[in-house]
């Protein structure tokens, strides 16, 4: 057991895929000799080689692109941009290709990828290095989109990523990288893909959250117990796509009633669909609507008014004492 | 400095070996086995042939929209000639002249077409991507294929096609400038034929020849006459060799033009004139290269009777195949991930309970139904 | 009152704004002297001369980076892109600049531009040429994203986007095309930007949807009303971006259940945001679940198989049925 | 043909004038008014204190991440003494020298690397673009406005900087291309400073040059010493002149190099030796223009000390209404769309009423308050 950091965690996820499958490769820019610009590659070129960590041009979409090539040729790449808003420069590759190669070819090419992103806000970044794409990617049908809340779940899906048969577009929560640390098994652990957990059990209310906002929620959790006797449930997505609606219905008829917690605008976001999947299952155990604690619909400011934007516990507090008083 | 002309220390040539016009030039000529020419040929010829019947195909409503392909057989079957089936082959939408040689039963090709999956699905035994529709996308897989074979060092290359409209693109560039960077076996093949829809190609780019763009990756760049087979197939053999030796991609221009329509639910008349085609007939690469056979002894009235027929029968039995695909409307679901996700197990049972009726008391209904 | 298809109707709106305002532009592959792979350009290059109708070269990216140039040089570029399949290849532009310009300068330079992209299966179209984008769009802050399901509103509508002063991701729904005809004023029209409209009356059920999927949803409500006796309201969307919750939570209070109808993927669709706002606003008054009735979660099959991938009227009564008897 | 070399019909030159050893190229020195040739180091050595002072700003956590320009300044300032107010200046982000030439208040600088809006709003007066992040995106609008220059027939011109990294992205290509197709009145100005954060630039791309790239496009190119602000000018004059005259684009690259590191995040030490950056010192631009203008007479100490003197003012000045600066947190709903849809002032509201405590019973609260 180690106490890791999130980027330690996935560096550790990535060593040892390396060391178990030749053809897992690592690429993008800066990942080489600079081991990233979080630094999330540490080690890999001088353990590696420059053969399987790979520092490449400046340009996403010949990054994605040629990714999906070398799947073709029966490796299985991760590869890392640099930030959440450069992956749109990649989209149609992966839109395009990345997402439709199985399909289409019958299952004669598949695209073993991962597309790890660093995304959101919180970091005091210049402009496009704080987007919450998740949804955007989330709406692909063929891809899978993770995204982990601790280090110890990123090192067991990033690890679940890279041997999954289907690309995965992996976001990494950038606030949470060295925010704080967690026990990492020695052997590597895996975690299935599309499963969510209960990260706080509790009867009152549910909160679905995921990635760099379930921190705000789990402390809202904290508050709403200590200064109102109110007892959340706490989930934890994990898998955007696919979602676990399973765990999100059990809850929400356990407590018939509900906030959703993410930092990405609110429209046409993952809180929507979350919200759709309950009506459809679980209408009759509503005791009140849900809410949505999220990014507004606008374009995250520039840092210096990112707080104003980011939901944070008291945003959360608020809405699940409107929801309970409902 | 301080002023300078800067010298730019790579190579951009041209290349034409089949006249069209006058006499061939024997010192150019590539020594090709007879039993070869013989094949080259009569793929040619199932191209064109095949593309004939697309068109009827398509007016009467049994494929949709068809892409022809009448006049560029050469520029993508000569470039085959100088790979192996362990070597990769990613096309564009007009290389069918390049899939009959690869194998790629007609019955598939005319699937795509259809509207069924199987139809980019590769046939076992080569290296090769289906069709590609968004232009030029396809530079960026196979310079990942090509980067691939790099790091595999399995001695494998990568022939990849784009259109002169394609080089436009940013994928056209990114792809190029990885496979220089990583000096990785790719040969990509630009079919200009002249034209991308209406734009013509003196509007797509104004660099004098598409070949030159090889000069902002650092690599070699071929103007071929696209029309010529013979042609295509040095160049061609000429940059894969350089590929296999670890000196890295090639950009071949092949100049051909697009006799027919872009596709079936094109009018050219719209935009070029009649006297432009005419100007390019007698290029047309198919009797340009049945003359050369001719002259060669290799063809005569009867052998071409024979093949005639023998494509003619190829081409029944692959629209016989076609009829018989019986397609699945589950295989959506089916073929998304290696593993079915609830999701979609879900949203299947409720397609084939409204299909099928299943066993709720409304009558089975549905459009689908009444297209099956 | 002339009787216009949509091709035409849009043609129309094009026309009357070209001739009204020098600053607008049309740009975009084969526009010209082609008239647009759909024809919706017919006559424009033969009206405005090659300064104001320009055929480009072959890249998305640049037809809309140039548009957001020629926008800070005070045109109003209309620019159009063949399938939806391809606006992807443009998306960084469109996520990175366009709909930021105004924000980030904090109104010194605005985009006004217009991003014509039909839209949508069914009309038996090789890979790539079906696909459902609007989410994606929708999802995206400072764009506004418009879906016209008819020539009038069509018209009305491009009209309204071509002199917006924000950008508009104007889709056509390219099965409606040329499906029917339409009485359309001789006088030009507008329609305010983020208004639905009731298309039908009715009392028992809601059906929301929008573009090509209405007229199976209209198709529906008949059927509903003839063969079960359920009088559906049918409301068309025309905007997603803004969504006009206005309306839908008036009628969904009236009806007390509904349905969402659209062609795109489910998960984390523009139905999925439907159901979310009437939750927030009207959980109260609902009587059954909101059911959505939608492209299933896939990529859109090639086309031999799209007709069981597309919502039909059949698929919509089987909804309504479920929903009214639930 | 049959096979021959092809012969591009463009410019590839290079160019120097103001030498960092040995004798200065009379004759290809420009012409520059004294008092512009003072105006002109006064900028450049405001940029470099402005440089330093932003590191340090950074350290104690005033502004955020900064990427610092120095060693870069004649690469960016040269050009825009070759333009005018009305004409386009299309800035990536290491213009900081342009961008004070421009007119851009320090303030506003510092309000952008500080995380306001404020600064991406360009002072009036002059047609500047602001700071751009995706590296090469704003190749994309700067062709843009080059063509509605064409189009405008106002005789402006657009000059337009990107990295050397940039022109491995899709969008510098298709800018080109479009460029070159319309003969747009455009200067694309690569900085080319040796290295994308830790990427060399041979393996950036493999051209031997970035100016022959222009080549692809069939446009002029002309690699130009960087650090040589006389160079940079007369190349930029040229490439201006020739842009209004109908003559289209010109691809520069300044050949300079990043002295620094590429931002404050960055530790460059990790990937480039000493004494790379060793041999970079002496081609340091500051030094060699002032060394130039000392032997025109027209600096001594006494004038740069009151040089000094007026721009610590400006840099103390700017520092104090960077501070003064009041940030709106609502101006995020405010200024999305010329007017607030209904969702956002929904929004807007909601977010009043967290943070000031609106008519709830709750105590006014939030993150935000406590950062405000
Ligand atoms: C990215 C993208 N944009 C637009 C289209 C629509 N389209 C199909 S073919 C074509 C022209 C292609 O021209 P070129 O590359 O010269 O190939 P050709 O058709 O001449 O073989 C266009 C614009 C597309 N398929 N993909
Ligand atoms: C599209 C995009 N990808 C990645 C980044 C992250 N990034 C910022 S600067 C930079 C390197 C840019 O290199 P170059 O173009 O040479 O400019 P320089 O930093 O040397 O001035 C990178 C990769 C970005 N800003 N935009
Ligand atoms: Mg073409
Ligand atoms: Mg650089």
């Amino acid at each position: 057991m180690a106490e890791l950091t999130m980027v330690q965690a996935l560096n550790l996820a990535m060593k040892e895929a390396m060391r178990e499958d030749p053809n897992v490769l690592m690429l993008g820019q800066d990942v080489g000799q600079d081991e990233g610009v979080f630094r999330v590659t540490e080690g890999l070129l001088r353990e590696f080689g420059p053969q399987r960590c790979i520092d490449t041009p400046l340009a996403e979409a010949a990054i994605i692109g040629g990714a999906i090539g070398l799947c073709y040729k029966g490796f299985r790449p991760i590869c890392e941009l640099q930030f959440d808003g450069f992956s749109y420069q990649a989209f149609h590759q992966i839109e395009g290709h990345a997402r439709r190669a199985r399909t289409r070819t019958m299952g004669r090419y598949t695209c073993p990828l991962v597309v790890r992103i660093p995304y959101g806000g919180g970091i005091r970044a210049i402009e496009h290095h704080s987007e919450g794409p998740e949804a955007t990617y989330a709406h692909l049908p063929g891809l899978h989109v993770v995204l982990p809340s601790g280090p110890r779940n990123a090192r067991a899906l990033l690890r679940e990523a890279i041997f999954s048969p289907d690309p995965v577009i992996f976001f990494e929560p950038k606030a949470l990288y060295r925010a704080f640390r967690e026990e990492v098994p020695d052997e590597p652990e895996t975690m299935p893909i599309g499963k969510a957990r209960v990260a706080r059990e509790g009867k009152d209310i549910t909160l679905v959250s995921y990635g760099a906002s379930l921190r705000q929620t789990m402390e809202a959790a904290e508050e709403l117990l200590d200064e109102h006797d109110i007892d959340a449930e706490v989930i934890d997505l994990l898998s955007l796509s696919p979602l676990d609606d399973e765990m999100i219905q059990q809850s929400i008829r356990k407590t018939g009633r509900g906030v959703v917690i993410h930092e990405s605008p609110r429209h046409c976001g993952v809180g929507a669909e979350v919200v759709a999947r309950v009506v459809e299952e679980s209408l009759l155990y509503l005791e009140a609507p849900i809410k949505r604690v999220t990014g507004f619909d606008t374009t995250i400011p520039f840092f210096a008014n990112e707080m104003a934007y980011l939901p944070d516990a008291g945003r959360v507090v608020k809405a699940a004492l409107e929801t309970v008083r409902f | 400095m301080p002023r300078e002309t800067i010298q730019i220390p790579r190579r951009i040539e041209s290349l034409s070996i089949l006249p069209y016009e006058g006499e061939l030039d024997t010192e150019l000529e590539p020594k090709i086995p007879d039993n070869d020419l013989r094949r080259l040929y009569k793929t040619m010829l199932s191209s064109r042939k095949f593309d004939e019947r697309c068109l009827l195909l398509q007016r009467i409503g049994k494929i949709g929209t068809y892409g022809p392909t009448k006049g560029q057989e050469a520029a993508s079957l000569g470039p085959m000639y100088a790979i192996g089936n362990d070597d990769w082959f990613v096309p564009s939408f007009r290389e069918t002249a390049a899939m009959l040689w690869r194998g790629w039963p007609m019955s598939k090709i005319l699937l795509w077409w259809g509207g069924n999956e199987i139809g980019a699905s590769p046939p076992e035994g080569v290296n090769d991507l289906p069709i590609c529709v968004p232009v030029a996308s396809q530079c960026q897989y196979a310079m990942g294929i090509a980067w691939g074979c790099k790091l595999r060092q399995d001695g494998a290359v990568c022939v990849a096609f784009v259109g002169d409209g394609g080089t436009s693109e940013g994928d056209f560039h990114e792809a190029l400038n990885f496979a220089a960077v990583y000096q990785a076996p790719l040969v990509m093949v630009v079919q200009n034929n002249q034209w991308a829809i209406s734009i013509p190609r003196e509007r797509q780019t104004r660099s004098k020849t598409i070949a030159q763009k090889a000069i902002a990756y650092g690599m070699d760049g071929f103007q071929v006459d696209g029309n010529d087979i013979l042609a295509m197939i040095v160049a061609t053999q000429e940059a894969v060799e350089k590929a296999r030796n670890g000196g890295g991609p090639t950009l071949i221009e092949a100049q051909t033009y697009r006799l027919g329509m872009h596709t079936t639910a094109d009018d050219p008349t719209k935009y070029r004139s009649e006297e432009e085609v005419k100007k390019w007939e007698p290029r047309d690469p198919l009797p340009r290269f049945r003359k050369y056979l001719k002259s060669k002894k290799l063809l005569d009235d009867k052998v071409e009777k024979v093949i005639e027929e023998e494509i003619d029968g190829l081409l029944e039995q692959a629209i016989a195949e076609y009829d018989q695909y019986e397609k699945d409307p589950y295989y959506m679901f089916k073929g998304m991930y290696a593993e079915m996700t609830p999701a979609l197990r879900r949203q299947m049972a409720e397609l084939r309970e409204y299909v099928e009726g299943g066993e709720s008391s409304e009558k089975p209904r549905g459009s689908y139904s009444r297209v099956l």
